[in-house]
């Protein structure tokens, strides 16, 4: 019981960290970024990359954090920017679909890119995840970096949390998920508030990719995965909200950690008849608004 | 009225026509390969993975050994029996392709097999079951070199259809062996594989092979994670918690690292014994191989890498391949090395049958037909699916790490008559019926 | 029963384009014909996602049908010992459409993102459910599909790509002739109305939800079809038919060709996978990339997709 | 703020009203949007309504035609009470309305718009008869031209002008032939110079038909020169219901419904 308890959090932590970019640029933008997948495997080659090219043994565990974290806020920082200035920004208003697809063809893109600059063979950054050691709960020894997660995931939630609305910034950006329009009337400069949200959601993306690179052998392949998982999480919890991937990530978390003590065959479908169940009894996810037209 | 329907009729001819033009500007007809004229060279169709998650693991070094090993050839420099240039002669070039190219494999595979002469390739069971039929349409002699599915040649006969490895049963009737005779007290099994095919089929045949050596081993509820999940502590941690004596997993690539990195600090290396059927590529990779702690049961799909034989081959191939690639071949190369030095040893033998440099295809499959060639591994026999299958024998040792390397200790060898599974009876049936007619197995 | 004019219009242009299409199967040659084959059995999937399209319904899952499509050829073949592609198609068709009629109104309640989310996330399901039950559906590795007869003709291994190439134009004929006649029909135009606006049309006294669920049948049929289709000419099914990107694929092609026209989509598919195709073969090592790109490209410069290259073309020349 | 009862003056035939609505009360949160309202209509009258924004008028069309479900109260219909209606529901049985911003097919032609109006009304959804087939174009273009948006069939809606856009919702609520239906503000939008020709256009089409019309309307002298009959709602009450002349000449109502909608 506990070891479903922890291993839910656990992985609940990790999803968070690795979805909540995604429904943040929902909510502002109204796109759902396929891409999302290839900004987290391009977050875990930067972070993995500065690991192995600057981390010697015997140096401070810290400064490996602050390679992943300098990895991911390079990668977010150069390709945030640049995706939505160059690219989404001429989709803005369009169909849907169309903006489903552009990113979808930019998944594609960014794929064979990474491969480019990276080459195929893996990049092992575990030196963080083996040097923290081991903690033991009710006897089974679990690795104190999953606890790593636990904070990251919480102070990322709470930031995210404090951000929007305890800041100048997190109220432009309500005023803007709430109505484009009338922002841009008000004087908000909207295209701006657009950059610097899909800015941040790229920083997260890469930032979950990054601190995922020490657990793993970063290779080509790792971005498909994330990006059903975290539409999955993004979707139960309601698109757009924050509140709602959190509790997503948690429902997924134990809901796994379940199937893999219990019924480790079903593992594969368990998130995905989650998301059928929350979805049929709530259409909008959990924390999701319905939208009424008024007549 | 009457002229709003004549314009919506022009309208309706002009799009059928402007779609047919489209249509055929898109597929432009390619002359028929020139395949049965003389050829001043025999094109090979290579079909790998170069991109996704088994590029890295699988598709590149089996792409490398392919190159390495064609230029060679073509050079002449390959040791006894192969030192002839080409193809008895005849100059080889191979032909890359994807093997996730679209729009689906088998579109792929026709489009390749219409301008090349022979096909090696694929790494994807699924693609090989696929594949398999596709070619005997085309007529195109298809070598599978990788794919571990017994479905193939158990559950048909294909004429212009080879495999030049053995099927995934076989490592896993040896990793059982090995691990039945290595911890005779074993008592409980569980394992970690892939939710797809290879993991299941790969558990199914080893706790099967268990069960069958001794029925009272207890086999617990094996985990299937869905394969690239990434992180695997949940299954890490319910392993450590059910502490079985052994532990089997046919993980591969991305997945064996990640179950290496995450399990090897927990210890669960150590509190239990790892079996990974398909482990030794971990030993080429420098960044992690230090990782590795001593005792797991390594295997790799055969007798290759540092499970090879010691022969002028393999010395050959092994050198030949780390010079120009920085890091020791895998035991994907060495089943490039099998297909496409049984390709070679079947053309050379057609062209000595036909008294002719340019065999026809018929005459290259005849010669192919349970044909036994030399290769890095050891002598090949193409024994089972009427002479298109090859049976091959299995080696596993246990890793020992001293001075921060790691080898391979207690290696044991099983001929293959001790893992192969005789002509017409299917590997579950002889895994079932207790291995009848299995021989010299080593104790 | 009186055929309209219109219809009959359309049937002639549907004929005409068969014809043309059945004259280039003689010409082409075996790999290109045989990539046609499944171009044209999988463009009926993609009309069958343009088509909800036109009403509003992002579906990223529409795999789910083209996945039973295939696997009931399979089954239908393994355990019912059918062994007639017509009768395979016919349980193809029937046993999606069966599906649609379960599933449809539980689906049909939502629109745009949250549609697209949950037609991915029972695709899913099934691609799940495919992988674990192997033992019945044969996993990952998938199940075979062996030659079929066409109305009782038996062909020899060479000339069966050329049968199904004829034998999947014909089905393309008849689901391209349904489509438009069905684009044409008031059903058609009030699944347009439904995109348009829906509150309108409970106005009208006509049911959101109803023609909703017919398009979703219908197009779950076509894509049952396509399916079936796919299974017979490649001769192997898997579940990779219902993992998400091969739905994917099916909105690219759709967006890609546009969905004015029963035939935009038919566009779409076959530029699409011949893309694919070639750019894997020239560019092994970057065709994702370059793929990418293009795709790009006509998304941002042709919203409307390549349909209206041709539209643009015909208005300038009717004026 | 009982309804002037006093200036219902005129004998209300004795008929069954064909429309009659059951002390209706519906409230968002802490607005109350229809209070208690209780008013019938017989067949063919021409009702003006009048009052502030935020009166409710909106709710009692939305209420009445089934968008909305009362907090209590329901609809009599012909002397049968119906509760539970959906807007389709209310159309069947012959309450239709038309929207103060027109809700159309806007990425279709104004002929098609009139054309799918048309089919639903006949029931050939499932049909595989083309929409636009000989005898349905007749009836759309005599619907079109009765309208005098002959002109404009083959434009594309998203093109199309407020005012005619006005009318083209109207005539598609028309095309379904309703006993009752209900315009919510036909002129809004329209320019000045327009209203006229527009509200002829209409009540033309509308008297031809004998349909019981109401109509949500700011515009006075629109009012005063086109209904017979008017209702006056302050804060989701009717506070008076009669002859347009005497509504309009009550102190209360210039006070607390043209005050402020001349400000407005």
């Amino acid at each position: 019981m506990t070891a479903i308890l922890v291993d839910g959090v656990v992985y609940a932590s990790w999803i968070f960290l690795v979805s909540v970019g995604l429904t943040l640029v929902f909510g502002v933008l109204r796109i759902l970024n396929i891409a999302h997948g290839s900004l987290y495997a391009v977050g875990a080659y930067t972070g993995a990359w500065l690991v192995v090219r600057y981390f010697q043994p015997g140096m401070p565990l810290a400064l490996s954090f602050a390679l992943l974290l300098a990895g991911a806020l390079i990668a977010g920082l150069v390709l945030g920017p640049l995706i939505e200035r160059l690219l989404l920004r001429f989709t803005y208003g369009r169909d849907e679909v169309m903006q489903l697809l552009v990113t979808y063809a930019l998944f594609l893109i960014l794929g064979d890119l990474t491969k480019l600059i990276w080459g195929v063979n893996p990049y092992y950054a575990y030196a963080p995840y083996s040097m923290l050691g081991n903690v033991s709960i009710g006897n089974v020894p679990y690795p104190r970096y999953d606890l790593v997660l636990i904070g990251l995931a919480a102070t990322v939630g709470i930031g995210l949390w404090l951000m929007t609305n305890r800041t100048r910034f997190g109220r432009l950006m309500t005023a803007v998920i709430g109505d484009r329009e009338i922002s841009t009337a008000l004087g908000i400069n909207v295209p701006l508030v657009c950059t610097v949200a899909f800015t941040i959601g790229t920083v997260l993306a890469a930032l979950g990719g990054a601190f995922t690179a020490p657990t793993i052998s970063v290779v080509p392949g790792i971005d498909v995965t994330v990006i059903v998982l975290s539409f999955a999480v993004v979707v139960i919890g309601g698109l757009g909200s924050l509140e709602g991937a959190a509790l997503g990530s948690l429902i997924v978390g134990i809901a796994r950690a379940i199937a893999v003590h219990r019924f480790p065959d079903l593992d594969l479908v368990t998130i995905y008849v989650v998301m059928v169940i929350v979805l049929i009894f709530r259409p909008q996810g959990l924390f999701g608004r319905a939208e009424v037209k008024r007549l | 009225m009457e002229r709003q329907c004549f314009m919506t009729f022009r309208r309706v001819i002009m799009a059928a026509l402007a779609a047919t033009a489209m249509a055929s500007a898109t597929l432009v007809p390619s002359s028929p390969a020139a395949a049965q004229t003389q050829p001043q060279e025999l094109k090979i169709g290579i079909v790998t993975f170069l991109s996704g998650a088994a590029a890295s693991p699988f598709g590149i070094p089996a792409r490398n050994g392919a190159e390495i090993l064609l230029e060679s050839i073509n050079k002449g420099s390959l040791p006894a029996p192969y030192e002839k240039k080409g193809f008895g002669g005849v100059k080889v070039v191979p032909v890359f392709m994807d093997e996730a190219s679209g729009p689906d494999p088998i579109s792929a595979y026709r489009r390749l097999a219409s301008s090349v002469d022979f096909v090696i390739g694929y790494i994807s069971s699924e693609h090989c079951l696929s594949v398999a039929p596709a070619a005997e349409e085309e007529q195109k002699l298809t070598v599978l070199f990788d794919c571990g599915t017994p479905r193939i040649f158990e559950d048909n006969s294909y004429r212009y259809v080879f495999r030049t490895t053995a099927t995934a049963a076989v490592d896993n009737i040896a990793a059982a062996r090995y691990v039945y005779s290595r911890y005779p007290n074993l008592k409980t099994v569980s394992g970690i594989n892939q939710n797809y095919a290879w993991g299941q089929d790969s558990w199914k045949d080893f706790s099967s092979a268990i069960k069958s050596l001794d029925s009272k081993v207890k086999i617990d509820a094996a985990q299937f994670p869905a394969i690239f999940a990434g992180s695997y502590s949940s299954q890490i941690s319910t392993l450590l918690a059910a502490d079985p004596d052994v532990i089997h997993s046919s993980f591969w690539g991305g997945d064996a690292e990640g179950l290496l990195i995450q399990g090897a600090p927990l210890g669960l290396f150590s509190r239990s014994h790892v079996v990974l059927t398909a482990g030794e590529p971990i030993l080429h990779r420098q960044g992690i191989a230090s990782l590795m702690p001593s005792g797991v049961v390594l295997g790799a799909r055969g007798p290759h890498g540092p499970l090879a034989p010691e022969n002028k081959l393999d010395a050959w191939f092994s050198k030949a391949y780390a010079d120009r690639y920085n890091t020791e071949p895998a035991y994907p190369s060495y089943h490039m090395a099998q297909a496409v030095l049984g390709l070679k040893a079947a053309y050379e033998k057609a062209q000595a049958a036909s008294h002719s440099e340019h065999p026809t295809t018929a005459q290259v499959i005849a010669a192919f037909t349970h044909l036994s060639f030399e290769t890095p591994s050891g002598t090949i026999t193409m024994a089972l699916g009427k002479g298109h299958q090859a049976v091959e024998p299995a080696a596993y040792g246990v890793t020992k790490v001293e001075n921060g390397k790691v080898t391979l200790t207690d290696v044991k060898r099983y001929p293959v008559e001790c893992v192969n599974p005789p002509e017409g009876i299917k590997a579950e049936d002889w895994i079932a019926r207790h291995f009848p007619g299995a021989k010299n197995c080593p104790k | 029963m009186k055929i309209d004019p219109g219809n009959l219009r359309r049937l002639l242009g549907v004929v005409l384009l068969v014809a043309v299409l059945a004259l280039l199967g003689l010409w082409l040659a075996g790999w290109t014909r045989f990539l046609l084959t499944v171009a044209l059995g999988e463009s009926l999937a993609v009309i069958g996602v343009a088509l909800l399209m036109r009403a509003g319904l992002v579906s990223f899952g529409q795999g789910l049908f083209s996945a039973v499509g295939a696997y009931a050829v399979a089954y239908g073949m393994r355990l019912w010992g059918i062994h007639e592609a017509l009768l395979l198609l016919a349980v193809a068709v029937a046993a999606s459409t069966l599906l649609a009629v379960a599933i449809g109104p539980l689906i049909c309640r939502y629109r745009q993102i949250f549609f697209a989310m949950i037609s991915l996330a029972f695709s899913m399901v099934l691609y799940s459910i495919l992988l674990k039950f192997n033992t019945a559906t044969g996993g990952s590795d998938g199940m075979e599909v062996t030659a079929a007869t066409v109305l009782g003709y038996h062909a020899a291994a060479k000339a069966l790509a050329g049968v199904y190439y004829y034998l999947t134009l014909a089905c393309f004929g008849v689901a391209l002739f349904a489509t438009a006649a069905y684009y044409a029909s008031p059903a058609g135009y009030l699944a347009r109305a439904v995109r348009d606006n829906e509150i309108r049309l409970e106005y009208l006294g006509a049911s959101v939800s109803r023609e909703t669920f017919r398009a979703y049948i219908f197009a779950a049929a076509l894509t049952g079809l396509s399916g079936g289709l796919f299974a017979l000419a490649v001769g192997h099914v898997s579940p990779t038919l219902a993992y998400w990107t091969k739905s994917g694929e099916f909105l690219f092609a759709a967006l890609l060709g546009g969905t004015s026209s029963p035939i935009a989509p038919v566009v779409g598919t076959v530029v699409f996978e011949s893309l694919n195709s070639y750019l894997s073969a020239y560019l092994p090592n970057v065709w994702q990339m370059a793929l990418g790109a293009i795709m790009l490209a006509i998304i941002l410069l042709m919203p409307r997709g390549l349909w209206s290259l041709y539209e643009r073309f015909s208005a300038r020349h009717a004026a | 703020m009982e309804p002037l009862r006093a200036i219902l003056g005129e004998a209300r035939s004795v008929s069954t009203p064909v429309l009659e609505a059951v002390g209706l009360h519906k409230r968002f949160g802490a607005v109350i949007a229809c209070h208690d309202v209780s008013v019938a209509f017989d067949a063919g009258e021409l009702v003006g309504v009048v009052g502030p924004n935020g009166a409710g008028k909106t709710t009692f069309v939305n209420v009445v035609t089934g968008y909305v479900a009362p907090d209590s109260g329901y609809i009599k219909y012909r002397g049968r009470e119906h509760s539970g209606l959906t807007p389709r529901t209310a159309v069947t049985l012959g309450i239709a309305r038309s929207f103060q911003h027109p809700q159309l097919y806007e990425s279709l032609t104004v002929l098609e718009n009139a054309l799918i109006a048309l089919a639903v009304k006949e029931r050939r959804h499932a049909s595989w008869r083309p929409l636009k087939q000989a005898r349905a174009l007749q009836g759309a273009s005599a619907l079109l031209e009765r309208f005098e948006l002959g002109e404009a069939a083959d434009v594309e809606v998203g093109q199309l002008p407020e005012g005619r856009r006005k009318v083209l919702d109207i005539a598609m609520s028309f095309a379904l032939r309703p006993s009752v239906l209900l315009l919510d503000e036909p002129t809004s939008g329209v320019s000045a110079a327009e209203k006229f020709a527009l509200m002829d256009t209409v009540t033309g089409a509308l008297a031809e038909a004998q349909m019981t019309v109401l109509f949500i309307e700011h515009d006075m002298e629109v009012v005063e020169r086109y209904a017979r009959r008017v209702l006056a709602f302050v804060e989701g009450r009717i506070i008076a219901d009669g002859r347009s002349a005497d509504v309009l000449g009550d102190a209360r109502v210039r006070e607390l419904v043209l005050g402020v909608a001349e400000g407005a």
